[in-house]
């Protein structure tokens, strides 16, 4: 076991893996000789080389569409973006290339790529340094979407990702890269993609969250619980393959729902949640599914702590929903 | 690669020239005319085929049979092509089924993607032809990535990817020519400059005057070739691999042609252009020219076209008859193959559909305008 | 009156649109000289010229890249982007971008384009020529999106939208471009983007619906009512902003809800209304919320009419909620 | 544009000279040196008010003093600047008021953006100075289709746009170029190229030896300026301006100059060069250079240069204060200016938390890690 931040296990994945398998392969902007603005590929250019761990010229469709030939022809790249915000320039490759690769070739060509990048707010970032653009790749088949809330899931979940055989989305949440340690094993291990992880249970109310919003529902789910409320808390840890018998399991139970996401709300990823429940456990339901969640905005900058989910505002949610 | 197999019949005529053009031997300058052949047959025939309504898109490289096999004819088997859709006599060259491409425009039970892809939409990972995209200039970055790969991991091969004057502008290109030079990918960028986007011609695609140009912005070498000349394209082709080979990097071909047939089966090109301008072209018929240069070497005769031709004629025929007998893909082949393993919410989708649909009447309909 | 088609309606409204105002103008690929590979600009070349009706490079980033700066500048240009699948390399543009200018520059700055594009299946398009991105742009705060179901509102609604100070992701269901003919007054008109319309009222079962699919519903509908059932058909004509009140009037009437949508089902537009309804209403709901939508797939090409709702799958939904 | 009144006082020996350097006034050569020191005054104050912890973020423009100046000083009222966020100098010399910068890097209630964007996210139409976007190489291609309409409704105005080394590999440095070169748009392209983009060098960026060179596959004129000489600049951007004016199309100016300081505040050089490097740079300070070039003509003086700071100073410290003085913008600004008429949904997200949250302790915290 070792104390690490989610962003040291996430650098510790990747030397771990890049050791494991040559064919593992780095790539993005400053992650080279740099080692990553956020340094989360930090002295992996010193021990694995130039050819293995390459500083791009800044284009992130470039970034991506190499990755997808470079898998295509037998390595495993895992390029990064530097902010999710900037992930769009690449965003025909991945949602035309890379999530179709494998379907429209019938399974001849795969492109298994795992694409890391940090998002969201809290860091004081503004609109092009805080966005959380999840929904689009949940939304888009062919990817899977990962995301982690702790130091733990994010070595394990990294682990599976750079494993798999599908192209991954896994989105690190910035906000929380340095904000708390946690013991994590020094020895291999792997967290599957697919199960949600049920952080707390409860009977009360079921919030379902994920990244650094598990945080947030727990803060809140505490003062809940000096209410004398259990609240059940789901990290869903991944986003697509979505883990929808955990969910509805959690709300048959609770029979309340509430879902905490700092995406603008509107289509977001809380939405495909809660119409998730909608369409198959309503009959459970004894109360509204409320979305907590960013605004219809894009994000700001001096008042983004009004703008993103606050323990509060997920208080107030629980307290709604037992007094429906 | 040969398509007649009497390679034979026209040696002694042959043998009086001392020394055959790009040190090529007969048999291989056969193998490129029928190749050349078979691709004009090709489109020819599939055109017809969605004139007939028979299958419902069809995209011809009508008059750019040059720029096809004078490339993949320099490639070797290690090597890779990342292709637009307007290279099926690549496809065939390198060995591509009949077949299969047929398959493929029927989008039949046999399809290797079992109809999940458009008309014109090959893929093959045993001839390293890229599945294809629609989308202009993607292919050009994953190609570099490729190359970057091959060279990481040691191996000796070459990736050449084709995209057309429109790719130029696309995103992809710029980031795939600059790629490839920075890392000096081992990669050819064949630009099949056929003067239009559709409708847009090549003054309106860009105001650069010689595209292999477009080289100098990336430090790498570009050069502009006939590409209605086979042996002109096969030999820039050879200079092209031999720089990537010994690590020069990367080169820009730009082949200059003339798209001669419509854009696909859904354009009309009377709408922008004159006749006197595609007549003027055809005069260059890349066919046309390497069979007169193949006559002055006598390898050329006309019993030996038309029994090509005969033998090309028979193939596709039996290939269509074949594709067009097989049944639609079962409904099952819809939701699987987008992952590794099938998600729970698509399968979800599947039961719904399969359980319940299959006895209601669900009918197709609908036709492709571009 | 006029009797015309989708197609012609939309291209009627450029050329009134382009003749009421010199300041608007139209570009993108193929549009000039060919008048679109659809038609949609056919004529507005030889009326308006090669300023005003500009044949670009092959770039969508170029094409709605440049329309920001010539709405920043204050021209009213309408691009089109060839088919909804190639939007992808303007995607940058259009989130980062073309949605953020008023918001970010405090309305200093403002780009009220309005970016046409067809989308949707049904032409034996495959992959690449039958998309449904509507759910991207309705999660991108500052766009609004807008989908005409048949030719008057087409006509209308397009006028809005160029008339508008926002911009618009105006999106043409190609399947219906030709499918039909409707009466069409000749004079000017708009239909204002915001309310919904209800197609058909019923006391039954409310299905929400847009573009294409508003067909799909009256087939199923008309069968439904064979059996003596009312199906209320909402056609929500705008899906940002959203008619929130329209449909919630309509579920809290009929207590049962069902919306269609082309899309791949997970994250789609759909889930915002079921969320939606579940976050507002759910009191009211007698049965399950379905959504009969695309598939979690890449678009296929030869069993494209299994894949996109059919008239036979919106009315086994319609039984399933009525026999919950 | 002049920052300090007394201009008149070095005319004496100033007059000595027949003619002063590309047709400049006296007071015009002041005004390029006070602008410069201007710029670096305002870059090292906000950089300082950074690591003191009382702004969240800054980038400075250290070392490119020139390209800023030089450039923008070429300009007239009606053309237009689409800026990158290295430009500090250009907005201040376009007369976008200090306070009103100020007030960005705060984020406060008198920010025009009501603290929307972060600092160094300048707006100024008015000066037609274009929102900044953080996206790199976005206003390249926005800068053109601004050029584009003001060719269209035949209003006589340029357009310059500012980028860097790293902005060329970027989709819309592409896009930018060729609808510019092919829509023959007057349009400028000023190609900061100060050595790196963050921690990449321009040779990881891309293998042509001269940025200019990158015209060529356009079909542009492209010439490369020494970035550090303020009036080789102004110089260049006039003959741009020229060609643009006539209709001769767009120019891309490689200004080749040096990032001087760290990328931004979160940067840390020395992780990726040399300060050998720096301090080599260091030696053609464009401000010194330029400095050395007005002592010659016998305008500047040490006198001439510390009363231009202090006043400067004066004017930056009072800035500070009042921005720093003002509070957060109300909660109320967050819902507003997304469109033109507020949405029923953002209305009710804005109801919602303004009800019920404004009592709840909400907390500040986070900080930029670039
Ligand atoms: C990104 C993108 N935009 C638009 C289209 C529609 N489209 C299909 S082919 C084509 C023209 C391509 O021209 P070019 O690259 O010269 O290739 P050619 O067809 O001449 O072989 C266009 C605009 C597309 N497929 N992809
Ligand atoms: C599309 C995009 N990708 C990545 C970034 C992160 N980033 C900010 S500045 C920068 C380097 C820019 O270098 P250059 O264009 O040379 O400008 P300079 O900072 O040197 O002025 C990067 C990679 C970004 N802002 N936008
Ligand atoms: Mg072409
Ligand atoms: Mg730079």
């Amino acid at each position: 076991m070792a104390e690490m931040t989610l962003l040291q296990a996430i650098n510790t994945a990747l030397h771990e893996e890049m050791a494991r398998d040559e064919d593992v392969v780095v790539l993005g902007e400053d992650v080279g000789v740099n080692g990553g603005v956020f340094r989360a590929t930090e002295g992996l250019y010193q021990k694995f080389g130039a050819e293995r761990v390459m500083d791009t010229p800044l284009s992130e469709s470039g970034i991506i569409g190499s990755a997808i030939g470079m898998a295509v022809y037998g390595l495993k790249p895992v390029p990064e973006i530097q902010f999710a915000d900037f992930i769009y320039p690449a965003f025909d490759q991945i949602v035309s290339e890379l999530a179709k690769m494998r379907y429209r070739s019938g399974g001849d060509f795969t492109s298994p790529v795992v694409v890391r990048t940090p998002y969201g707010g809290g860091i004081r970032g503004g609109h092009y340094h805080s966005q959380s653009p999840e929904a689009y790749f949940c939304h888009t088949p062919g990817l899977q979407v990962v995301i982690p809330s702790n130091p733990y899931d994010a070595k394990g979940l990294l682990k599976s990702a750079i494993r798999g055989e599908d192209p991954v989305i896994f989105m690190e949440p910035k906000k929380i890269y340095r904000a708390f340690k946690q013991d994590v094993p020094q020895e291999d291990y792997v967290i599957p993609i697919g199960p949600a992880n049920v952080v707390r249970s409860g009977t009360d109310v079921s919030v379902f969250c994920y990244g650094s919003m598990v945080q947030v529902a727990e803060k809140a789910a505490n003062k809940a619980s000096e209410d004398g409320y259990q609240v059940e808390i789901v990290d869903l840890r991944t986003l697509y393959p979505l883990d929808i018998q955990t969910i509805l399991n959690s709300v048959k139970k609770t029979g309340r729902a509430i879902v905490v996401y700092e995406a603008p709300k509107t289509c977001g990823y809380g939405a495909e949640i809660a119409a998730t429940i909608a369409e198959n456990a309503i009959e459970y339901l004894e109360a509204p599914i409320i979305r907590v969640a960013g605004l219809d905005t894009p994000f700001p900058y001096t008042l983004e702590y009004v703008y993103m989910p606050h323990p509060a505002r997920v208080y107030r949610a629980i307290q709604d929903v037992l007094n429906f | 690669m040969s398509i007649t197999q009497d390679q034979g019949k026209m040696s002694t005529t042959a043998k009086q020239h001392q020394k055959l053009p790009e040190g090529l031997t007969e048999s291989q300058l056969k193998a490129i005319y029928e190749a050349m052949l078979l691709t004009r047959e090709y489109d020819d025939r599939c055109l017809k085929l969605q004139r007939q309504g028979r299958i419902g898109f069809y995209a011809g490289s009508f008059g750019e049979e040059a720029c096809q096999i004078g490339t993949a004819f320099a490639l070797r088997e290690q090597d890779w092509i990342f292709p637009s859709y307007r290279q099926p006599g690549v496809a065939l060259l390198r060995g591509v089924p009949l077949q299969s491409m047929m398959n493929n425009l029927f989008g039949n039970s046999a399809d290797v993607v079992e109809g999940k892809q458009m008309p014109v939409h090959y893929t093959s990972r045993e001839h390293h032809f890229l599945s294809i995209s629609s989308v202009i200039g993607t292919q050009v970055i994953q190609a570099v990535g490729c190359a970057m790969a091959a060279k990481i991991k040691k191996d000796e091969a070459v990736v050449l990817t084709y995209f057309g004057d429109g790719g130029t502008s696309s995103n992809d290109f710029h980031s795939g020519m600059n790629f490839a030079a920075t890392f000096k990918a081992p990669c050819i960028f064949a630009l099949v400059n056929n003067q239009y986007a559709i409708s847009v011609p090549v003054s309106k695609q860009t105001s650069v005057e010689c595209l292999a140009d477009k080289a100098k912005a990336y430090g790498m070498t570009g050069i502009q070739v006939d590409g209605n000349d086979v042996l002109a394209v096969y030999r820039a082709t050879k200079e092209a691999m031999q720089r990537a080979k010994v690590g020069e990097g990367p080169t820009l071909l730009e082949l200059k042609t003339y798209r001669a047939g419509p854009h696909s089966s859904s354009d009309d090109p009377t709408r922008y252009r004159s006749k006197e301008e595609t007549e003027k072209w055809l005069k260059r018929d890349p066919i046309l020219l390497f069979q007169k240069e193949l006559e002055s070497l006598g390898i050329w005769t006309e019993a030996y076209e038309a029994d090509v031709k005969a033998s090309i004629q028979n193939k596709i025929s039996e290939a269509i008859k074949v594709a067009e007998s097989l049944p639609q893909p079962p409904w099952e082949s819809l939701f699987e193959g987008v992952y590794s393993n099938d998600p729970q919410a698509l399968m979800a989708q599947k039961e719904d559909i399969l359980t319940h649909e299959s006895g209601l009447e669900l009918t197709n309909e609908g036709e492709f305008p571009l």
